[in-house]
């Protein structure tokens, strides 16, 4: 096995103040049950799970609440033992409103029946390996909670010959993925191997940002008893290295098409976390029921990485954390730069969620609507080459033929042009604005297309 | 006597000029001869039917314009304002439809929840429309179902007729709206519906949360508990979940319905009155 | 800590920010614009220094007129006014009458900027709007430089000079003996700033330091200056090969008219120059090239201001046509 | 050859017919709106000059000229520029329909676009010879498209700003025409003929 420097660089490229510091080399704890867990339906992309349980039934953990409800969907688990006390629809940790399910904890933390599973060798049937990475409810668990299954069952045409391991984490104040390279080396060689087998043994790289030398020293000496085609490849630090698309430019030097996916050049990325939830699955039979997390923020009094239940409340977790030291002027879930701002601490940990970040108020960012002044700063650090000072015009103006001219849909809504705007427009909105109103425009020119023809 | 010769000067200037006429006339005749396009006759006779002042009211370029979009786009009908009703007629005559009769229906915001009565819990900081705070968790009210007052509706209104209040609550005035529609699909929380004039009593909240979670947000938001559903007898008011809602197919003549709502959620409006004042 | 305790802001990502902010920016423009200001202070005495202060108050005092006019909010704290009175003032003749300088001030603001929607929506660079504007309704006294080496003690007594571009243009270009204009103007003293012209242009060399200040503080794009001046090196490079005679060389090009003002602060103008690399590449050469059809042929001795102006009307244009290859878009 | 090479930089630079002599406004203000309709509009436009520099010359020189006629310059070439509008309309409307649509009446106004008959009478008062008249018409027409090109690119980009509320439409358009004007004076004195 080898290590050396990722051989391509991608446009963009910011140097943020990491602030990682503050949980870089604090060991992962796990974090005590709480009483009340709150488990959102919709913890992935795509149509969000069918409820499977009623009110006031009782659960075990593993036992599954809710089932996908399409192709692109997930399971969702029992993070722990306990009563059902309600299904409604509330704030999520996305940031928008879904159905939620809130279980209150019994504390035998007791197993369901049948759970955990037991484990797949890994001479299992392949379809078998998928089906249970499928009913462990795994999900990327970087930010965009694709489900793993559908990642892992590419159609046959497009082969897959490399295999990423995102270990970037490019995101200021985040130490989740670092610690667990640290501390679960062995676990993540066995997720990197049984992912790799289940797509026909392809080359390995394991991407990891140059400011964790701990965790490229973790995982080389882990990972040399693994053999083939196995490299560690190291990245400049620079936002957004962990992007997918910039991730797989740096590694292959292949370019995924606008509006593709990664299978389309032939690649295939997985998060730290989901290769070891892969793992846990597949040699532990363990559904994806707790996840590791970065708590955090200059607000915070004790900031800590944390083995949490999926659905553990925000505030249990800052309470875990000994209070806030200074009134949080905000709090975001995940990274400060593509997290989303919560409007209330009632929600819960989903399998997305990387972080907490709890922000004092002299270093909240204030959007200001002033117009743009046309410095070309975002031109010069978008990691896509879009013109976002175009874009967020045409967006403002509702000049569609502009911003499909422009591109808008490749954006990534990395937040790099917003990160430089010295007239701090608030860039990411309009392109989720645009994209959103763009997508729809395309749906609907799609289904009448469908109906003339 | 007038000479009876002509001057040459004007045999010369009428044979220069009438013969350059001529030239340019043929050359025309044969174009038109052989590039002619022929012309769908239905666009013509419809833009016959029209005001002809273009005046770009119905968002085309011109009378020709909107006349071409509604035979080959199926633009709707109603769009010319400066002909009203009769151009209205004209076309509904030519194309055979008929024209819709009934009542005229205006728009209204069906959230009372102005910043005095529903609660925050959240700042927001971002671009001022209602669409783009929705994609980001909404403008911090804690009603998630309530009106941002952000104005996505006022800007869309072709006429004015919206106003963003102090207190961050759109309102329609009824006598300003043309009833287009436009608000309505604009809204990203769907809270504004279009009303028969006459109709007086309305149910300003669409939150289909539970009674104790609306008590919690909301001071004048509808908390389900039937009241109003019970007085009139469950005609004109139905319920949805924890939610009343006015059938508006039925008038409710009876508006004292409006007191037994313990939140004042239900309103009294003579939207006709307003219009004559 | 219960939810009553906290009021939490929502916004889009992302929650950080690198600090830049256009008061930064304007500021560190004037910090740049400092050394080459005082230095023309230094050199015409009073009627700059009075000058400057007449176009940077007209300038603010019409930003705010306008504002308030148009209801609304009053811009001023960002220095984008503060920064065009200077730029206006440095290209002036130092001994103009403030009366003049007033109108070029009230142009620049007005006409070219606020009319549009105030900073960030004019086409065209306010400062340059207000010294053509000048320049063609004051032909006379726009070129009325003072000498430099002696300075006035007040208006009147302002001894008359040519700059340097102006006097190869009506005395020397095409004699046989042009050893007398290299006597009367040694490089050096236009490289180092001892020369007729307009009092803020004068030193080649602050100008330059103040420019690759901006640049180190990445206020700038290297791509504008360096294609400009480049694409005038050559030019007159070539020129000045086929007939020495008629054609200055490089230097004096370089050198002189404002082109060192231009090339680093005009030209790079963020407003009203391209985003884009490749557009700032082919902004900078059009200057060029149009900054030395003007001065070799055209009727202005300078063409620095007229050719910045030209280019500012082709941005979106070439913004439009020099978009960069989107990620994922590789014809393949 | 170095004549006509001046003749062409004069008429697009320095005496440019819309922003020196300030010919041709309507369309210049009219169809610059989109990229596509200007330069749909100025292919029109550079067609029909050259073609009616060909034909007036013609006209005043074989026709006009030698019967003494000049007062009639006037008539006639209205009549000969509106013949070729209509043609060109024509060949639009065959050939390119959405083009046609997007000129909509200011196709029919070249006709009186006074750039082109502007055009036709300055041939004749400069005295230019028939081959420089056609040079001249192509250096006026190309001015034309370059001013028309230029002013809707930036028009597109002066549509997303912000002026005050009276200034909208045509009257931040006139100023923004206003200003490139001024710019184009830096190309005084460039030709001197």
């Amino acid at each position: 096995m080898k290590t050396r420097a990722a051989p391509y660089r991608c446009a963009g490229g910011l140097h943020p103040v990491y602030h990682k510091s503050l949980t870089a080399a604090a060991a992962t704890i796990p974090l005590e049950l709480p009483s009340t867990l709150v488990i959102s339906l919709a913890q992935h992309l795509g149509a969000p799970a069918r409820p499977l349980v009623k009110k006031n039934e009782t659960v075990g953990r593993g036992q599954p609440l809710a089932e996908p409800a399409g192709f692109i969907s997930a399971w969702i688990h029992a993070p722990t033992s306990g009563k059902i006390k309600a299904i409604d629809e509330q704030w999520t940790a996305a940031g928008r409103r879904a159905t939620v399910i809130t279980m209150e904890s019994d504390g035998e933390d007791r197993w369901a029946d049948g759970y955990p599973q037991p484990p797949l060798p890994a001479d299992a049937d392949r379809k078998q390996q998928i089906d249970r990475v499928a009913a462990a409810g795994i999900v990327g668990m970087g930010g965009a909670g694709f489900p793993t299954h559908v990642k892992l069952s590419p159609p046959p045409e497009k082969a897959i010959d490399t295999l990423i391991i995102n270990g970037a984490e490019c995101e200021p104040y985040l130490t989740a993925d670092q610690r667990m390279m640290v501390e679960d080396a062995d676990r993540l060689r066995q997720g990197i191997d049984r992912i790799r087998r289940l797509l026909g043994t392809p080359a390995v790289r394991i991407a990891i940002e140059d400011n964790k030398p701990d965790a490229v020293k973790a995982i080389q000496q882990a990972l040399s008893s693994l053999d083939g085609d196995v490299e560690v490849m190291v990245l400049p630090s620079a936002y957004p290295q962990g992007a997918e698309k910039q991730l797989i430019y740096s590694v292959t030097g292949r370019e995924v098409p606008s509006g593709g996916l990664p299978m389309d050049v032939g690649t295939l990325v997985e998060n730290v976390g989901t290769t070891l939830a892969v793992a846990d699955a597949l040699d532990s039979g363990l559904p994806l029921t707790e996840r590791v997390m970065t708590a955090t923020g200059d607000a915070l009094s004790q900031p800590a990485n944390l083995r949490v239940r999926i659905g553990t409340p925000f505030d249990k977790i800052i309470e875990h954390c000994g209070g806030t030291k200074t009134p949080p002027a905000k709090v975001v879930c995940g990274g400060p730069m593509m997290g989303t701002a919560l409007p209330s601490l009632a929600a819960g940990v989903c399998k997305t969620t990387s972080g907490l970040l709890l922000m004092p108020q002299d270093t909240v960012h204030f959007f200001e609507s002033m117009a743009c002044i046309r410095c070309g700063r975002c031109v010069n650090y978008c990691p896509m080459r879009l013109m976002p000072c175009t874009l967020s015009e045409g967006g403002e103006a509702e000049d569609d033929e502009l911003l499909e001219e422009y591109r808008i849909l490749d954006c990534i809504e990395c937040g790099s042009c917003a990160y430089v705007c010295p007239a701090h427009r608030p860039m990411v909105q309009h392109m989720k604005n645009s994209k959103a109103r763009i997508a729809l425009i395309r749906r609907e020119r799609e289904l009448t297309k469908q109906r003339t023809s | 006597m007038l000479p009876l010769i002509v001057p040459l000067a004007i045999i010369t200037s009428t044979a220069v000029i009438g013969l350059t006429g001529l030239g340019c006339g043929l050359l025309l005749a044969m174009a038109a001869r052989f590039l002619a396009v022929r012309e769908d006759e239905r666009i013509e006779a419809l833009t016959e039917c029209l005001p002809g002042i273009n005046c770009g009211a119905c968002g085309m370029a011109g009378c020709g314009d909107y006349a071409r979009a509604i035979i080959e786009d199926d633009a709707p009908v109603n769009l010319c304002k400066p002909g009203g009703e009769e151009t209205l007629k004209a076309i509904c005559a030519y194309l055979g439809i008929e024209a819709q009769a009934g009542e005229r229906e205006v728009a209204l915001v069906c959230c009372g929840g102005h910043n005095g009565l529903a609660k925050h819990q959240a700042t927001y900081n971002g671009i001022a429309d209602c669409i783009a705070a929705e994609r980001i968790g909404g403008d911090g009210k804690a009603c998630p179902f309530g009106c941002m007052g952000l104005g996505s509706c006022a800007r869309i209104c072709p006429v004015n007729a919206i106003e963003i209040t102090e207190q961050r609550l759109a309102a329609v005035h009824p006598a300003l709206c043309i009833g287009c529609g436009a608000c309505v699909k604009a809204c990203p929380r769907n809270l504004i519906g279009m009303v028969p004039e006459s109709r007086k009593v309305h149910i300003l909240c669409r939150s289909t949360d539970r009674g104790p979670v609306v008590r919690k947000y909301c001071e004048v938001g509808c908390i389900g508990c039937n009241r109003c559903v019970k007085a009139v007898g469950k005609k004109g008011i139905t319920m949805d979940g924890a939610l009343a809602v006015v059938d508006y197919t039925v008038p409710i003549e009876d508006v004292s319905v409006a007191e037994t709502c313990p939140q004042s959620t239900i309103v009294v409006r003579d939207g006709r009155k307003e219009n004559a004042s | 800590m219960t939810e009553k305790d906290i009021n939490l802001a929502i916004s889009a990502s992302p929650h950080t920010h690198s600090g830049a902010s256009v008061r930064g920016i304007m500021l560190t423009v004037i910090i740049a614009l400092a050394p080459a200001l005082l230095w023309g202070f230094r050199l015409f005495g009073w009627p700059a220094i009075v000058l400057t202060a007449t176009c940077v108050a007209a300038c603010v005092a019409a930003e705010a007129l306008s504002r308030r006019l148009m209801k609304r909010k009053l811009g001023i704290g960002d220095g984008s006014a503060v920064v065009t009175g200077l730029l206006l003032a440095m290209c002036l003749p130092p001994a103009l009458p403030l009366f003049m300088a007033v109108i070029g001030a009230v142009v620049a603001i007005v006409v070219a900027k606020q009319v549009f929607g105030g900073l960030g929506y004019n086409p065209f660079n306010p400062a340059l709007v207000g010294r053509v504007f000048l320049t063609i309704s004051f032909p006379f006294a726009m070129i009325q430089w003072t000498a430099p080496d002696a300075p006035p003690t007040d208006d009147t007594h302002a001894v008359t000079a040519a700059t340097p571009l102006a006097a190869w243009e009506t005395e020397w270009s095409g004699q046989e003996e042009t050893a007398g204009f290299f006597e009367e103007y040694p490089w050096v003293d236009l490289f180092f700033g001892n020369q007729a012209g307009s009092f803020g242009e004068v030193s080649s060399l602050l100008l330059m330091l103040g420019g690759l200040f901006l640049l180190w503080r990445r206020c700038i794009h290297w791509q504008v200056p360096v294609f400009y001046l480049g694409s005038v090196t050559i030019i007159a490079l070539i020129l000045y090969g086929i007939d020495p005679h008629r054609y200055l060389p490089p230097f004096y090009h370089l050198f002189s008219g404002g082109l060192m003002l231009g090339a680093w602060f005009m030209a790079t103008d963020m407003v009203t120059s391209p985003v884009t690399a490749r557009g700032m590449m082919i902004f900078g050469c059009g200057c060029g090239v149009l900054t030395m059809i003007i001065r070799v042929w055209g009727g202005y001795p300078e063409g620095v201001s007229f050719a910045i102006l030209l280019m500012n009307a082709a941005v979106p244009l070439i913004n439009r046509y020099t978009r960069p290859r989107v990620f994922g878009t590789r014809q393949s | 050859m170095s004549g006509y090479l001046l003749l062409i930089i004069s008429a697009v630079l320095v005496n440019n017919f819309v922003l020196t002599r300030f010919l041709g406004i309507c369309p210049f203000l009219g169809v610059s709106r989109k990229m596509a309709t200007a330069i749909g509009m100025s292919g029109a436009v550079v067609f029909v000059m050259t073609l009616a520099a060909a034909v007036t010359w013609l006209l005043e020189h074989y026709a006009l000229a030698p019967f003494d006629l000049a007062y009639l310059r006037t008539i006639a070439f209205i009549l000969v520029i509106a013949t070729f509008v209509q043609f060109v309309e024509y060949l639009l409307k065959k050939f390119s329909p959405t083009l046609h649509q997007g000129l909509g009446l200011f196709l029919p106004l070249i006709t009186t676009n006074c750039a082109v008959l502007g055009l036709a009478v300055l041939n004749i008062r400069e005295g230019h010879r028939f081959m420089e008249a056609l040079v001249f018409a192509l250096g006026a027409a190309l001015g034309f498209a370059l001013a028309l090109i230029l002013f809707t690119s930036l028009r597109e980009r002066i549509d997303r700003a912000n002026p005050p509320q009276a200034f909208r439409g045509a009257a931040i358009a006139l100023i923004t025409a206003g200003l490139l004007s001024l710019a184009f004076m830096g190309f005084a004195g460039l030709v001197k003929i």
